[in-house]
């Protein structure tokens, strides 16, 4: 069977939607270029992370005193369930023509995200306990300042579904709410290889070294 | 649905599916590296690296959608962004180490 | 016709303004600056310089040459100049404005690698003396010159010896700052808690200004000191001298230089801690936030 | 309520901060000129408002103009901007250049601390508040037209692009009369900008009117690209697009990836400010060494975001007033990819001097030198594109032959200071000052200039006068020579940036000298102001309603001018490069269409111009610590923008048979125009119908 032509990233409507799909490509590529620059402001503060983790301790606290490995691995889990069931969502904007289906699995990705920025809040908040606040040391600055960004871009996210919620039901399923659904599942697919990147070289790497 | 929505529907489906799996694996494998500290110091440290690697190219391709049969313009974009984060990143690394390196 | 006016206008007008500005800029420049050099380093730099200034007029003679013969030839209404409105490409061209460059890049890129490798300001200078060593302090707005083998201090002025090396290590005790003496060489910056260094040499003896090029507030541009190159006797009589009729820097002393502010005159120190620059590199590096403030607390 | 309590609703706000009452309780002579400058933006306002009560231009200016999102309105709109931070921040480069040249061994007239602002304001402002709206508003007005769009893909965006622009300008002319700016210079380094050592709200200023802007550039650069790539006319290949739009994608391809590392540096900054953070401070891990890193990152691309629209501009005039098509148009498009490319490997030569080692040190050095190779490329094209040509001294191409013969000598200078032994002689000295100005002047402001000339008939339906340009043109240029060849020189004879006063008699000479230059300069500026005003009085005689003054190459010619709001009654096909002189040789330019159809355009919104004042309000409350401001604004921003995203009904459809009648009027006008021949260009029998060359 031949693929169907993809116009742009994400999961494209294609055939069940003709005219939506042939407006998404400009609308969406904008979107994509954006997140690209996204990428590039994640890119410099992983950058400053990886040297002042290294020379800004200042006698303060280590990567390995701070980080909190399970509660990494359970936030990480309900990221990635959450891309999962978004999935799910964007599956049944293409396919399913109730609107039910749609609401569930955007309900649940909902859930999983707020689940995600309540642990890190509880774990910030456990690291200011510890006396680990971003005023101690160089590393924790560019900790916090990393972290915290992905986690106001999840939380951006969150908002931003919530509105979508409202406008599906205010609204309707009209072009424009499918094309900004479409982003935000773009958006949050791209969180979670932000996130790939959080755990990988700031956890997993700041506990192995 | 008719009969060739079903066909891509299971297609998608099956994209996010296997998508899924693999980040899950790939996320476990690296937390049990580090947790149990699985191999020596330096060998873990590239393991892992190659496994997040290995996650990013798995949420391209089965979340995001981006493979070869992409739009040439999303691709491009794609390759074009790693450069500027690798110019990016790699130098200021390879700068404030070079300096840190230098002034102590 | 008043075309052609106008075009010989614009080409006589700014290339006579050009050169003539050329010209005695570099007439007038060679009193002061590292254009006239008082040292190796300083030398290396100018050669270096007018070596690039010479290559690269492969490139930009040819373009001052062209130019007004091609918008003389080529000006409307001429009856001399083929008008070619489509043509578009000539593969000799194309190689030359291509490959022209190129080459120069390479020759250029060539000596640049040398270079950089060459005049690396870390780098010792070669002599058959060991260098004399000399720690550096960047303050508002003054230069604090630790002598550690002789235990002296002198601020906003730095004694050195003639035809022998000097090491400096340099640091900062406030903002980012870039230490230069332009007849001797080049700059480097200076900035708290790390170390930089510089190897300078001065052939003959004489007195070259230094200076702080880094902008750091209201006393930047009074942030000067005097370098004297001295032969090895005097500055053994010199330093003998200051270690005998200064006082210490103290505390006391040290908390009232690093108070903002613009001296008048020199000042001279007998005798230091050992190891002071040192500790102030390392009062800003620990996490105990253990460093001395502009107002002479120790917090 | 007592006095405080009033005071604490406006943060650290007090009365002492406004400029009036600084002159009054402190009359010295620097604090005269911060109050004549604070009195001049006053009344000026005042008399523009009073102007507009007057003539009742309100409604205009807000249904017409400020909650527009015609791509052509807003261009125009950034370069009204880019105008107004222009004259100011001459200004201050004039007061510098006096202040320097009487200030050997003598005090001069500024105190330290205002010729800190000054050097600092006329840095950002020329990079951020007029080389960078000049630039976003020719491509919003230009590249459009050129690739045969009707809009950039996201109008809507692209004027909340607009009003975050102007509403960073907006707190740099605010810092006027409220309170400080800082005294850190454009770049800002840490720690000297730093709480510790510069507290205040000066600082504060530039971190947040930087931030709005940046924040609208990338925005800017997201909407240009997706324009291009996506928006194309039928048939307008990337290899068919004009040099112009080419420069825009490349220009656009930079602000997406080179803004970002420049807003997470200033929010760092903010961060060591306002919470203690310690990114860039002296202690406690802080190293001000990333802070350079980050801002390099940003401003050397940065420098290629402003000079590639430029080359743009450059090789449209060159071509067009050449009567040719243009030299070598790959081997440019090639070399313009590479300079996009390259500027991304070149930043850590902006400090050498740093200290990191040889090895670190060459490598930057010899990328930069690689630039030189596709720069001197494009050099040599344009030159080749006026051989074979007929070429015809216009203001516009006269700005862009002094930009070639004085670029050049910028690269030459450029080339020595990528050398990084022979940078340690030079850096931060005025030398360098000579070197930037080299290439911004020729490059970014010779090009917005003669792009200016060049387009100004239009977007407003009648020629300027030529004589002024002239006039301006002849100002610019000499003044540009004598103001900073003796920087040059008196760089080489130690001389550095950033220096209030002199302790060397021999530079007094050349500060003089370039003081001369600098009023040249500034009224080269002034002549530019006198041409519009002269033009726009003379407007009736210099008409050019068929919209081909120049007889030009792309598709911008083809429309009317001005143009209608919808750019094109029928979307043009392309079938080559240089597609109007395509259409007009082969006889189908001007020709009726066969079919209309009814088009859809934008309607005008207020929510860009709500956004940008609640901009406004947010930087000033972060400068003046007001944190119920603060959050008021911050919610209405995204007020606006969630509002907005409920509203369905955002375009207005433009009928078929209307679009007929107005374009058919006009093709009638055109036929009936007689046409002008090259020689006759500069007469009012020039009507904007050229004459075909057969």
């Amino acid at each position: 069977m031949k693929r169907e032509p993809l116009l742009h990233p994400g999961l494209n409507l294609g055939s069940t939607d003709e005219y939506a799909h042939n407006e998404a490509e400009p609308v969406i590529f904008g979107f994509w270029v954006f997140l690209m620059a996204d990428l590039v402001l994640f890119a410099i503060l992983f950058a400053t992370y990886a040297s002042m983790s290294v020379q800004g301790q200042a006698d303060g606290p280590t990567p390995t005193d701070v980080f909190d490995l399970p509660s990494a691995f359970i936030e990480t889990m309900l990221l990635l369930a959450s891309s999962i069931t978004f999935g799910m969502a964007s599956l049944a904007l293409k396919y399913k023509a109730d609107g039910l289906h749609l609401v569930f699995w955007l309900g649940l990705t909902f859930c999983l995200g707020a689940g995600f920025v309540g642990m890190e809040v509880r774990d910030f908040w456990v690291m200011t306990q510890e006396g680990a606040v971003p005023q101690r040391s160089g590393f924790l600055s560019a900790f916090f300042l990393l972290v915290a960004t992905h986690g106001i871009h999840v939380t951006a996210g969150l908002f931003w579904m919530i509105v979508l919620l409202v406008q599906l039901r205010v609204l309707g399923r009209t072009t424009a709410v499918k094309l900004r659904l479409m982003r935000l599942a773009l958006f949050w697919h791209m969180l979670d290889i932000v996130w790939v990147c959080i755990f990988t070289f700031v956890y997993l790497f700041g506990v192995a070294q | 649905m008719t009969h060739k929505h079903v066909e891509t529907y299971a297609r998608d489906f099956r994209s996010y599916c296997i998508g899924g799996v693999l980040a899950l694996a790939l996320t476990a494998l690296a937390f049990w590296l580090v947790m149990f500290e699985i191999l020596p110091d330096f060998e873990r440290l590239i393991a892992i690296s190659i496994l997040a690697v290995a996650q990013i190219i798995v949420h391209f391709r089965f979340f995001l959608h981006i493979s070869w049969y992409s739009h040439r313009d999303d691709l491009q974009l794609v390759l074009f962004t790693s450069l500027i984060l690798f110019l990016m990143v790699g130098g200021t690394i390879w700068i404030l180490f070079n300096l840190h390196e230098r002034m102590m | 016709m008043r075309r052609h006016q106008e075009l010989t206008k614009i080409l006589v007008r700014s290339a006579g303004g050009l050169l003539l500005l050329m010209l005695s800029s570099m007439a007038a420049a060679a009193s002061v600056g590292f254009i006239n050099p008082a040292g190796p380093i300083a030398e290396a730099l100018r050669d270096h310089l007018i070596f690039i200034v010479v290559v690269m007029m492969v490139v930009i003679v040819p373009l001052f040459i062209a130019l007004p013969w091609v918008l003389w030839r080529y000006r409307l209404g001429t009856k001399s100049g083929s008008y070619q409105p489509n043509w578009e490409f000539s593969w000799i061209l194309e190689v030359l404005i291509w490959g022209l460059p190129a080459v120069i890049v390479v020759v250029l890129g060539w000596n640049l690698w040398h270079q950089s490798y060459e005049l690396d300001p870390y780098k010792p200078l070669a002599s058959t003396e060991a260098p004399l060593e000399i720690e550096a302090i960047a303050l508002d707005w003054k230069w604090v010159f630790i002598y550690p083998e002789q235990g002296i201090v002198s601020v906003n002025e730095v004694m050195i010896v003639a035809g022998r090396p000097v090491s400096f290590r340099l640091t900062s005790g406030t903002v980012m700052q870039s230490f230069m003496i332009p007849r001797l060489g080049g700059q480097i910056y200076t900035m708290a808690g790390m170390v930089t260094k510089m190897n300078l040499l001065a052939s003959e003896p004489g007195q070259f200004r230094g200076l702080n090029t880094q902008y750091n507030g209201m006393g930047f541009a009074n942030q000067k000191f005097m370098t004297h190159a001295v032969s090895q006797a005097d500055f053994d009589r010199w330093a003998t001298n200051m270690s005998a009729s200064r006082p210490p820097l103290n505390q006391a002393a040290w908390a009232q230089l690093t108070k903002p502010s613009v001296l008048a005159a020199p000042q001279f120190f007998g005798s230091v801690a050992e190891g002071f620059f040192t500790a102030v590199v390392a009062g800003f590096t620990g996490g105990s936030h253990h460093h001395i403030k502009a107002d002479g607390t120790d917090l | 309520m007592t006095s405080e309590s009033i005071f604490s609703l406006l943060g650290t706000l007090t009365p002492q901060d406004i400029s009036f009452v600084q002159t009054f309780e402190n009359p010295v002579m620097s604090e005269f000129i911060d109050g004549a400058a604070g009195s001049v933006l006053v009344v000026g306002m005042i008399i523009v408002v009073g102007l507009l009560t007057y003539y009742r231009g309100w409604k205009t200016l807000w249904f017409d103009w400020l909650t527009s999102v015609d791509h052509k309105k807003v261009g125009i709109m950034y370069i009204v901007v880019a105008f107004v931070m222009l004259a100011r921040a001459i200004i201050e480069g004039v007061l510098m250049r006096y202040q320097q040249s009487i200030a050997v061994n003598d005090p001069g007239i500024l105190t330290a601390d205002h010729f800190g602002q000054l050097f600092s304001t006329h840095g950002s402002i020329m990079i951020f508040f007029m080389a960078m709206p000049f630039i976003t508003g020719m491509i919003n007005y230009i590249m459009p037209q050129q690739i045969g769009a009707r809009d950039v893909s996201f109008p809507l965006l692209n004027a909340i692009s607009l009003w975050l622009t102007a509403a960073g300008a907006a707190l740099v002319m605010i810092s006027l009369v409220v309170g400080k700016f800082s005294t850190g210079g454009w770049t800002a380094y840490p720690p000297y900008t730093g709480i510790e050592f510069s507290p205040g709200e000066g600082v504060d200023y530039w971190i947040w009117s930087i931030s709005l802007t940046s924040i609208g550039s990338t925005l800017t650069g997201v909407n240009f690209a997706t324009t291009i790539y996506k928006n194309r006319a039928p048939g307008m290949t990337l290899f068919r697009m004009p040099l112009f739009c080419w420069t825009s994608l490349c220009t656009s391809v930079l602000m997406i990836f080179a803004m970002a590392p420049l807003t997470i540096a200033t929010l760092m900054l903010a961060l060591d400010r306002y919470a203690g953070f310690h990114f860039f401070t002296n202690d406690l891990g802080g190293n001000m060494m990333n802070y350079a890193n980050l801002f390099w990152l940003f401003g050397h691309p940065e420098v290629y975001i402003l000079i590639l629209p430029a080359f743009g501009v450059f090789s449209e005039v060159i071509s067009t007033f050449s009567g040719k098509t243009i030299y070598g148009y790959k081997s440019l498009v090639i070399a313009t990819m590479s300079i996009a490319v390259l500027s991304f490997t070149v930043w850590l030569h902006h400090f050498f001097t740093m200290g990191q080692g040889a090895n670190v040190n060459a490598i930057f050095g010899i990328a930069t030198m690689l630039i030189g190779v596709p720069t001197g490329v494009k050099v040599y094209d344009w030159l080749l594109t006026m051989v074979r040509g007929r070429i015809r001294l216009t203001t516009a191409m006269l700005f862009s032959i002094m930009f070639l013969v004085t670029f050049v000598i910028g690269g030459l200078t450029g080339v020595i200071l990528a050398n990084p032994p022979v940078d340690f002689a030079v850096h931060n000295s005025l030398f360098l000052v000579a070197h930037f100005h080299n290439m911004v002047i020729p490059g970014v402001l010779f090009g917005m200039i003669a792009g200016y000339q060049f387009w100004f008939p239009k977007a407003f339906g009648f020629r300027l006068a030529e004589r002024w340009g002239k006039a301006s043109f002849w100002c610019w240029s000499f003044g540009f020579y004598l103001a900073f060849m003796p920087l040059y020189a008196l760089g080489l004879m130690g001389a550095m940036r950033r220096t209030v006063e002199w302790f060397r008699p021999e530079y007094l000479g050349w500060l003089q000298v370039s003081f001369v230059g600098a009023l040249l300069l500034f009224s080269g500026f002034l002549f530019l102001c006198v041409q519009l005003v002269v033009s726009i009085r003379q407007r009736d005689r210099r008409r050019v309603p068929a919209g081909d003054p120049w007889d030009g190459r792309s598709l911008e010619w083809s429309n009317s001018a001005p143009p209608p709001e919808y750019n094109f009654a029928v979307i043009p096909h392309v079938s080559g490069k240089d597609a109007f002189t395509q259409m007009k040789q082969e006889g189908q330019a001007y020709a009726s269409p066969s079919a209309y159809e009814d088009i859809a355009v934008p309607k005008n919104s207020i929510v860009a111009p709500v956004i940008g004042i609640a901009a406004i309000a947010f930087g000033f409350a972060l400068v003046w610590h007001i944190w119920w401001l603060v959050a008021l604004s911050f919610l209405a921003m995204w007020g606006a923008v969630i509002a907005r995203s409920f509203v369905t009904d955002t375009e207005r459809v433009i009928p078929a048979s209307k679009v007929r009648a107005d374009h058919e009027a006009w093709l009638q006008q055109v036929r009936e125009c007689t046409t002008t021949s090259r020689e006759q260009e500069d007469t009012n029998s020039n009507v904007g119908r050229a004459e075909v060359l057969a």
